[in-house]
């Protein structure tokens, strides 16, 4: 070829990508800030159960909040068409709750309003999460994935004493 | 030159990615999760001796959770313990001991001697498998529950609700594996394949092996 | 040479039939859209409607199926058969592949329909297992799929044939960019064809017993994510190679264009677990990096951002535009496919602020799976897509009909009404999101909304009234001028912008393939292969089907 | 031909074009940083 090749950026452009790039770094670092040193996490990958005993067998036969020591509880939790099992729990403000929920049948949402906590609800896994809440109230927990025809209705409350 | 040093760069970009790459895909090493400190503890056991968490320093250690007086609720998690025990001899654990422990959440009922009887009527070998408790619940409480996670509490009749986990702990005292509920493989099966996996990294990761285990680490090859 | 280059009849004809598709789906889709609205803000209609659509979902279903899958496949299918014929100046090179592809779209289509009209596959357009529909639903999806495929190798045929012709010349820009829509789109889609083909259309068979639910979910967003791009990139290609010109201007940066749409064939894949960042089956740190990767492929936004808005700043000064922003007025406001675009891309601007929070980890946490999500991509494929969409269609219905657009004034007030109908109701969807509202739910009937969302809810429902006045004055403006009798004859020259620098001087490495591709297939297995090897390996199909609706 | 092009091209600076993004970008600091503010102050999630 003849003609002169040359990768073209106007100045004004070559300004805009910089400022793009430190921004997204700057938004990224905002980030990894939150998650890695303050320590607000989305949830990992856990133990696999089976779908079709898990509400049979094991904890969530039961399902339910449960004190672990002073302060520190669990819960375990249950979601099928159109309920989460428990539908209320109890807990003292200040508490530091672990949940572990999955599903027996359908994929489900699990967001407990006005927290951070919000995770999906895979049949066949268990989507675990530690919260701790400080400030006393009810905190309405709400399914977030569709599941069916009464998915509107399928919610549970959280009592921070 | 220039063009060399290019080319030499790619090449070992492509070694990199591509040797990382299958490092995750082929996982020559598998480790468990460092999941967080194990806590400390000092009970007394069946024969009525001092056991503390750094007795077992540099072995393994599988706990276990119940009291004497539980009945038919936890034969299934001493079938798995008695069925382990057995067997740890045909595990390639190096020269690594293993201790099992029971503790048991009734202080006031088990004794060391009922402990002691309790040890015998599940077939517990004595040097493999012990049976403690500690005096005071409240430090129990923080032990099992807030150490160790598990669940447990004294129901009115004098029985107690609790979950059969299993919680197995490394050399240096790091929780390395939580069995709290069924998952798709049987327990007793997983906690031994986990055994051979943990006396795998603890005999070879020494020198520049050790970088291969930290891979492992890093790039979450954990073994199922 | 492009001016002499003119549409074989047979090949107007060809696109057509795509856009009478597309708009059709487009038109019955759409017919949910403000009952979903209404019924957020209190007024539940879908009782009336018995026994003909049985329920919210049914109807929801039917919105997302047919408006984001059915309409845009259509769409850009056929537009892209324009910008690869037209850009290339010749003809398709086996057109009766196109038109099997094409067809077999249709097939996909009533196969799809079916099922959907009858209730027996109300599982919303993400269909997640094990949420079971009828087979013939995901056989109809793989079918459309597998038809935008045949049909992308027929532009592939034409694209060599083309190359054959013209050795060393820079491959015209809306045909360049066409074709990397369609290789990202096919490299995407594997996810659904391994999703649909190797478990859910066996499960629902009844071949085998379970689906792997987490599984199908990594599949699924292995496309969703670049599907999102797919929808979008036809418009970028319009906002670039053609907005432009139908603004009096030219392209500001062919280069920085071309670049642009590399990375995004480079990017627009190795991210979909941003869709997943609260799943419980996949590592944080895979969440992590793919959260990174969805940032760097917000880059070549921003480069299309710049370049579009300085195309149009010489547009709006060669027509007299004085200032720091009097260009913006001196643009031609009153042609309204340029009009639909210029509001496109506005509300693509806050389309794209939003997509980065929901990108951003464990931000995400704060609006995950609640109706800021709904609202967010109401201003993505709903605004940017479907707006843009709309306005190509204003030019490009009369040059393959040669009928005049029915009443231009009309279809400017028409992208006026669609506009402030999406400000109000995604603002709203957005502000009641954060507050806590969950995303597909007849929030009507749940019964635990606090009294604060209820004036949000209300601006949804008017924002639909809106939208819906809207979205049907468009349908009317385009058939009006589809069928009309009498109407003037229209001769359309397709716009097609040039370049302020002569594109044969862009360096040789934005027109070649293979670097390219290798760089997409190698970072696509970085991102995704070690997850995906783990949960192939360790796949579970323990899930049953079930029918909840 | 190329000259003719370079020269059109010096004539013409996007500043209309940089004061617009200027714009876009300040909203999303602010827009994405309240969300940012908001996941903060709702405490940590392990």
């Amino acid at each position: 070829m003849t003609t002169k090749q040359s990768m073209h950026i106007d100045p004004y452009e070559k300004n805009w990508i910089r400022l793009s790039i430190g921004l997204l770094v700057m938004f990224a670092a905002a980030v990894a800030v939150a998650g890695f040193a303050l320590g607000i996490q989305v949830p990992t990958s856990e133990q696999r159960v089976d779908p079709k005993t898990v509400a049979e067998v094991g904890p969530w036969a039961n399902p339910g909040l449960r004190e672990l020591s002073p302060g520190k509880y669990e819960a375990y939790v249950l979601a099928q068409t159109w309920q989460f099992m428990p539908r209320e729990m109890t807990v003292p403000a200040g508490s530091e709750i672990t949940f572990y929920i999955t599903s027996k049948d359908v994929q489900h949402g699990f967001k407990l309003q006005d927290t951070n906590l919000n995770v999906q609800i895979v049949p066949g896994q268990v989507s675990k999460l530690t919260i701790t809440i400080d400030e006393p109230g009810e905190y309405t927990y709400i399914c977030t994935e569709y599941c069916g025809l009464a998915h509107a209705a399928m919610f549970g409350k959280l009592i921070v004493e | 030159m220039k063009r060399f040093l290019l080319y030499g760069f790619y090449t070992l970009l492509i070694v990199v990615v591509g040797g990382a790459f299958a490092f995750k895909v082929f996982q020559p090493v598998q480790v468990l999760p460092r999941i967080r400190l194990a806590p400390g503890f000092a009970l007394i056991d069946q024969a009525g001796e001092r056991l503390t968490n750094e007795d077992l320093r540099g072995q393994f250690t599988l706990y276990n959770f119940g009291y004497t007086r539980c009945g038919s609720a936890c034969d299934l998690s001493n079938q798995s313990m008695r069925e382990m025990q057995d067997k740890l001899d045909e595990l390639a654990l190096g020269d690594i001991p293993v201790t099992l422990v029971t503790i048991s959440f009734d202080p006031e009922y088990d004794t060391p001697e009922r402990l002691q009887a309790y040890a015998e009527s599940v077939g517990a070998d004595p040097a493999r498998w012990r049976f403690a408790t500690i005096a005071d619940p409240s430090l129990l409480k923080y032990v099992i529950g807030g150490g160790f996670e598990t669940y447990y509490e004294a129901q009115d009749d004098g029985s107690f609700a609790f979950d059969p986990a299993f919680v197995l702990v490394d050399g240096w005292g790091i929780i390395r594996g939580e069995y709290r509920y069924q998952t798709m493989a049987s327990d007793a099966e997983r906690i031994m394949r986990h055994l051979e996996v943990l006396a795998d990294e603890a005999i070879n990761s020494k020198g520049s092996a050790s970088v291969a285990y930290e891979a492992a680490h890093y790039f979450l090859c954990y073994a199922p | 040479m492009l001016e002499n280059y003119e549409l074989s009849p047979g090949e107007k004809k060809f696109i057509g039939w795509h856009l009478v598709f597309g708009i059709l789906a487009l038109s019955i889709g759409s017919l949910f859209g403000p009952l979903q609205a209404f019924e957020h803000a209190g007024l539940d209609l879908y009782p009336y409607l018995q026994p003909l659509f049985k329920s919210y979902y049914q109807g929801l279903t039917l919105h997302g199926v047919l408006n984001a899958l059915v309409f845009t496949t259509f769409f850009i299918t056929g537009f892209l058969t324009l910008t690869v014929t037209y850009g290339l100046t010749r003809p398709l090179r086996y057109p009766k592949l196109n038109a099997v592809g094409f067809w077999m779209m249709v097939v996909g289509l009533v196969t799809t329909a079916v099922p959907l009209l009858m209730d027996e596959a109300s599982v919303l357009y993400t269909f997640y297992p094990p949420m079971q529909a009828h087979w013939s639903f995901y056989l109809g999806l793989t079918l459309v799929v597998v038809g935008s495929w045949v049909e992308g190798w027929g532009f592939y045929y034409t694209y060599y044939a083309w190359r054959q012709e013209n050795k060393g010349v820079r491959t015209p820009f809306i045909s360049f960019s066409s074709l990397i829509t369609m290789v990202m789109w096919q490299i995407a889609t594997l996810g659904i064809a391994a999703e649909i083909l190797t478990m859910l259309l066996p499960w629902s068979l009844g071949w085998i017993d379970g689906a792997d639910p987490q599984l199908a979910r990594t599949y699924f967003w292995f496309t969703g994510h670049p599907l999102v791009y797919f929808w979008l990139l036809p418009a970028y290609i319009s906002w670039y190679g053609m907005l432009p010109k139908q603004a009096g201007g030219k392209l500001f940066s062919d280069s920085l264009a071309r670049l642009a749409f590399w990375l995004f064939l480079l990017l627009s894949v190795p991210l979909g677990f941003h869709h997943q960042f609260v799943d419980p089956g996949v590592p944080a740190g895979w969440k992590f990096l793919h959260a990174i990767l969805t940032y760097s492929v917000f880059l070549p936004s921003m480069l299309t951002a710049f370049t579009v808005v300085a195309s149009l700043e010489y547009a709006g000064r060669q027509r007299g535009g004085k200032g720091l922003l009097g260009w913006i007025r001196a643009l031609p406001w009153d042609d309204p496919s340029v009009t639909a675009q210029l509001l496109a891309a506005i509300l693509f601007v806050f389309g794209g602020i939003g997509g980065l929070t929901n990108a951003s980890y464990n931000v995400n946490l704060v609006i995950h799976n609640t109706a800021w999500v709904p609202g967010h991509f109401h201003l993505t494929v709903a605004s940017a897509v479907t707006m843009s969409f709309m306005g190509i269609s204003y030019w490009l219905i009369p040059y393959l009909t040669g009928k005049k657009l029915w009443k231009p004034k009309w279809a400017v007030i028409q992208s006026w009404i669609w506009f402030v109908g999406m400000i109000i109701f995604s603002n709203a969807m957005h502000v009641v999101g954060l507050l806590g509202a969950p995303r597909r739910t007849p929030l009507g009937l749940a019964p635990y909304i606090p009294e604060e969302w209820n004036g949000h809810l209300l601006r949804v429902g008017i924002g639909g009234a809106i939208m819906f006045v809207g979205m049907y004055l468009y349908v009317f403006i385009v058939a009006k001028t589809a069928f009309a009798k009498h109407a003037e004859p229209a001769t359309v020259e397709i716009p097609v912008a040039e370049a302020m620098h002569d594109p044969q001087e862009t360096p040789d490495w934005l027109d070649r393939w293979v670097p390219w591709l290798i760089g997409t297939v190698a970072l696509i297995l970085v991102a995704y292969g070690p997850q995906l090897i783990d949960q192939i390996a360790n796949i579970s199909l323990t899930s049953p089907g079930f029918k909840v609706w | 031909m190329a000259g003719h092009k370079d020269s059109e091209h010096e004539e013409f600076h996007p500043k209309g074009t940089i004061v617009v993004l200027l714009i876009f970008v300040l909203t999303l600091i602010i827009l994405w940083g309240s969300v940012y503010v908001i996941l903060l102050s709702r405490g940590v999630t392990v």
